[in-house]
């Protein structure tokens, strides 16, 4: 079991803003505030840049730079040859980005939204994630799948769901996902760089959040989880949007007297189970937050693991907050459905009152 | 992206508005002259009047009435044809830009405005006659395509299409974009349904445009030779013509309903507006282009063909009047749109009773309801 | 939260040939002996004679039968307009089959193997899964996907797998495994009965298993989860193939000393928790088996649920017995990454340590 | 399931292995006269040869050395044909049944019944050179036709294709059957490579069945077909005659790598055996088409070609031999074959360190070595 790789760093605002307390001790700093879209945005030019096999493929990622614009400007850098506008197919795209990872090319796929990932599903899980253990290790399939995915911008169905449990499930996937600008520029870079499939989950309620990045020098390893606020009495554990959602839980329930510690997942597979275990171990208490609906769930492996390696000091069972077991609703209803800070300190009370 | 002069294209009005056929319209010709002034009238009618509630729903979008709004703006001769071409009792599959063929069918306007406000992910009731068989909008795109095969296949097997009776017979017919051509579900959807000889047309409408994308990226050949692979007739029809539409679609869904088996429309048509209205062609297309088949408006061919029939002015204005008044409505209506009960989420989930559901909608109702006791 | 439905059988042979005493006892008993597959034969065989809107749609489910011979005989008896040898092609299969239960029909979709579902996933999650509620309630979809799942058949790749957290987490369907024969015949009718979409898991291991099926009554509602053998020390639960594998090891563990409880979940969602939690109340402990991969799957719900709601009735924490969180091996490893009796045991002396 | 007469059909060999050229196989006839007598002896040697290796498989999977295998058992003269006709630097993706292909490209026989045997899911290394880059066998239909479209993109990204040097320009060949022809996977390839215009040849081996299925239920038109809709030329060869597959794939092979794009071949062919050692074709076909297609066996053909070029009995008695000792090579090795660590388990499913494989791997070897020491 590993221990907390990062300090935390003591405030909700540097958690919120990026800045990693660590690096801009450790090095000079070249910190700029960019939205979390331009943070990804520089990441992938950085990548891109530094090697000339890294591509990018998905559908109106080119001259339109993506329906969120992550990789606007990419194209005319780069060219149509390193960008490319795919056909609109899912299944292909994500079939011969396995193909190009076996030419030596390191493939970025975007898929425009959460809900449109699923024709893809076969080539994802019983190609490529499977494909480096059936050749034994003979290859390795650097392909990063970016997916926006989440609620909370009010649209259609298809547009705001959490598909994460599928994929973390699934052995030969690594699955990530940043909650600042900061991680955002750096876990892209991370992802790109890894051997292995990487399931890139970025939480689109958060593209246009501003924070601070450090573009010198990372703070944190890919699969780290992070401590961004300290507190004594509960641990609030989540990733992606809800992490800002924990923090201001945190933040209410400290003027109601009850002191919370935050952590952000950062890596949903594999998990780093040490801050948080650390964290409980000192709180005694734990609730998980979560988009997506919450039967078999991701929710439910942290809480699972949790309550098994920290059985004696845990006063409380872990309490889940998640969407509820329903097809993410029509937009109106959205509030309702997404967890957020309120349904999280009923979950704080249910854990103290045991 | 120059218009569309393929020798297997079937177009009976010139851009200009006149009676022109192109030779491979010759054969659908006595479909055309079988068409009374009323229909022509109807035609230019549906066309107008949703052209305005399409406007009319742009300008709610603005107004932050909805989420979202992806017109239907050029491709009316399209949808206008294709589905006048329909009999009662066939069933419509549409993907998501077929604002004209449902509201022709009877769906209440309305009820589209309310999924893209965000109230309902479906919107009307497929089997609630008033909708003349609508199948509700699919956003994945290209799976409503199988959808139509299987029911199709429902129809082959209940005995209810090729018995010969016109009255009895039925079709399907599934709209698709030349995006979504290239899904696989597309391709399996043609295998099952030549494979069953479904009663079923294949209607393709080429907007020239995916989103940003243009139809070049999904296929260096013409869309419309792929039908031939698996067995199935097609036909590449001008889209902007409504008079070619109505006649290509008649004699596919004929054909179909008669037992023939499945066929297949690609109506060369153009978005003439932005993909939704979060999208900005600016960013990809030129305005050279768009000025060219604005050229081939199909409202204004029909208009100029109509009024080179001698139709009056007072025939247009009424029409104007008609389509403003629709439009209106709709925005008055659009105002008075409620809310959304919370546990409406849970109710249809599952069609039998689920403990889950209810766990979780009683949850939910005990944590609302300890707020209004001014808890928490 | 509902309370056990069945009374234990108190034996393992029992529930391994599937007699259901309540149902034994309650009417007069139409018993005949048969191989689970024959079992589930005979139920499709009961729903298609009762309705014939009830269709079958696979690959070489017509002349062949089927691969593990399941439908054999039923196109010679219904014809081959309600049992379909369909085009090769899952997305096609499961995407005509919502169709034609547009059209009133009731399809009954054969996988042929555990692995090629994912071709299928897109219509299943975003199609199947998701319709009634999108119709809100204007049409119901009545399709059952069967998958043969599950390992000890000592096959190649895509043979042996156990996909069911994909489906368990997809709000909208319900998945149910039967481990007996009796189960297998009763629930294949209740599935196709179901207004809902069912994922009808079968235990491939157990398609030879020969048990005494009661064609007269069923015992147990399809969601109902069931204790098929009684003891005081320790819960094990789990279902499909591992049933008999847990009571093998309860078995064992009774020689040793220590009594276990064996609960068959028959129904992974929804999950009948009553008769689980009861048993937990009354035991302390509790382990789960399951063939899948641990990480995030039905085993971590169970686990969590039953350590939130008997928190205070636990000695320790629920341990998982998983198929370990890689792609199922070569066969010739299957015996090392399927739980077996001796790995049961070890949780369960683990459970007992604490 | 009679044998192919279509007009479209390249056939340079009859049943009886006289040289009759159909009218479709006089262009292809250059390429089969610039071939020498030992090319043509070198074909029918790895027709006999697999095919003893294929009989020997079947074997040692009833004496229970393996747990399946899928005989290529007719199907030799497609293979041979095509895979002859690539160069060193091609990439070849087969599906599960190209046991001709990869032997021939120098995959080892072993490795392959290494994989049905159950000690690996992958069998070999397609980057190590020895493999002639033979990609190892996908077993989920169609999905590697996405990979081999990928590849070839990676081909033209890196402009490895179409330079004009021989030596140099490289294409990819991708081998499916006409039951796999019907996924989704396949017609997404086919977009992406006609988009990409990839240096690759889709090899379809209709062998007439998908297990019990024929390929009537997958297709009513000819699978050949299909290529046209997507722009891409096609052949449609006897896939049993190994001059007419050799030749077409030739021809097909120098035009992918030549930079014109991609190509598509449909070799009509039999799946003399069963589908695999599970099955039983009995059940769903009847010995009169079998025996019809035996009257049409590639290697048989082949031989009495030779035979009419004046062959020596002495040349086949040593192909026989050597055959022979081929397939008791395998034999023998095939029982010498170990067992498997069960760390392997966790070896390779990440490139890069993952700590739950760390520790998995640790629990397991800490709990396999207590019953070591006589616990538990
Ligand atoms: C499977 C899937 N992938 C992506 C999307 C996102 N998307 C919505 S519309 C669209 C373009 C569709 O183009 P086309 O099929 O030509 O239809 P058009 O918009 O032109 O009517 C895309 C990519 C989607 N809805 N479904
Ligand atoms: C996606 C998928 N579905 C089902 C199967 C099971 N299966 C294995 S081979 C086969 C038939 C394949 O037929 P064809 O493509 O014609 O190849 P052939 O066996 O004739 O060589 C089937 C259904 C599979 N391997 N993959
Ligand atoms: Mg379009
Ligand atoms: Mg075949």
């Amino acid at each position: 079991m590993s221990v907390s790789t990062s300090p935390a760093t003591g405030s909700e605002t540097a958690a919120e803003t990026g800045a990693g307390t660590a690096a801009a001790a450790a090095a000079p700093a070249a910190v700029v505030a960019m939205p979390f879209a331009k943070a990804l945005n520089a990441g992938l030019r950085a990548a891109m840049a530094a090697d000339d096999h890294v591509l990018m493929m998905g559908e109106d990622i080119g001259k339109l730079g993506g329906v969120f614009r992550v990789t606007e400007g990419l194209q005319a850098e780069f060219g149509d040859r390193r960008v490319l506008d795919t056909p609109l197919a899912e299944s292909g795209i994500v079939g011969t980005a396995i193909g190009l990872a076996m030419a030596g090319f390191r493939p970025v796929v975007e898929i425009q939204f959460d809900g449109f990932v699923f024709p893809a599903f076969d080539q994802i899980t019983t190609q490529l994630a499977k494909l480096t253990n059936r050749l034994e290790g003979a290859a390795s399939f650097p392909v990063v799948i970016r997916i926006p995915y989440g609620g909370h911008i009010g649209a259609i169905e298809h547009h705001q769901e959490s598909p994460e449990t599928y994929f973390a499930h699934t052995p030969g996937l690594r699955v990530v996902s940043p909650s600042t600008p900061n991680d955002a520029y750096w876990m892209i870079q991370d992802a790109i760089a890894s051997n292995d499939p990487v399931i890139f989950l970025e939480p689109k309620a958060k593209y246009w959040l501003k924070g601070e990045v450090d573009t010198a020098e990372r703070s944190l390893p890919l699969h780290a989880s992070r401590i961004v606020r300290r507190g004594t009495d509960v641990t609030l554990v989540g990733h992606g949007a809800m992490v800002s959602t924990l923090l201001q839980a945190a933040a209410l329930a400290e003027s109601e007297g009850t002191s919370c510690e935050v952590v952000d997942l950062r890596s949903l597979s594999p998990i780093d189970y040490g801050p948080i275990l650390d964290s409980v171990r000192r709180t005694g208490r734990m609730v998980y937050a979560q988009e997506a609906p919450g039967n078999v769930s991701v929710g439910s492996e942290v809480a699972a693991t949790v309550m098994e390696r920290a059985f004696f000091a845990l006063e409380s069972p872990v309490i889940r907050v998640s969407g509820f077991d329903v097809p993410f609703p029509p937009a109106k209803l959205e509030g309702t459905y997404l967890p957020d800070a309120d349904r999280i300190l009923e979950a704080v009370d249910r854990a103290l009152a045991y | 992206m120059t218009p569309p002069d393929d020798p297997a294209l079937v177009r009976v009005l010139a851009s200009d508005g006149t009676f022109a056929p192109t030779p491979e319209a010759e054969r659908f010709l006595p479909l055309i002259e079988a068409l009374t002034d009323a229909d022509l009238e109807t035609f230019y009618r549906d066309m107008v009047t949703v052209r305005a509630f399409d406007r009319q729903a742009t300008n709610l979008q603005r107004q932050g009435q909805l989420a979202l709004w992806p017109p239907s703006f050029g491709q009316e001769a399209a949808q206008v044809g294709s589905v006048r071409a329909t009999r009662p009792q066939d069933h419509i599959f549409p993907s998501y830009r077929e604002h004209v063929v449902a509201t022709t069918r009877g769906v209440d306007p309305i009820d589209i405005l309310r999924v893209m406000r965000g109230l309902t992910h479906g919107g009307w009731d497929p089997t609630d006659p008033k909708n003349g068989n609508t199948h509700i909008y699919t956003l994945v795109l290209g799976s409503q395509t199988l959808h139509a095969t299987g029911y199709g296949m429902g129809l082959v097997f209940d005995g209810r299409c090729g018995t010969g009776d016109p009255e009895r017979d039925t079709a399907v017919i599934v709209y698709y974009g030349d995006g979504a051509s290239s899904q696989g579900d597309v391709h399996e959807a043609m295998v099952f349904a030549n494979t069953y000889q479904t009663p079923e047309v294949f209607f393709l409408q080429n907007n020239q445009w995916a989103i940003s994308v243009p139809v070049a990226t999904q296929s260096r050949a013409p869309l419309h030779q792929r039908a031939a692979g698996y067995g199935m007739p097609s036909t590449l029809v001008d889209g902007n013509d409504v008079l070619a539409s109505y006649a290509v679609s008649k004699l596919a869904l004929d054909e179909a309903r008669a037992g023939e088996g499945p066929r297949a429309i690609e109506a060369e048509t153009y978005r003439m507006g932005a993909h939704t209205t979060s999208d900005d062609p600016t960013k990809y297309r030129t305005s050279d282009e768009e000025q060219s088949w604005a050229r081939r408006d199909p409202v204004a061919r029909m208009r100029a063909y109509l009024e080179g029939r001698g139709a009056s002015a007072a025939f247009f204005e009424g029409v104007d009047a008609e389509a403003a008044a629709y439009a209106d409505d709709v925005r008055v209506r659009t105002n008075e749109l409620g809310g959304l009960e919370a546990s409406t989420m849970f109710a249809h989930v599952y069609s039998d009773p689920h403990p889950l559901m209810a766990e979780q909608q009683r949850w939910l109702a005990d944590y609302e309801a300890s707020f209004e006791g001014g808890a928490a």
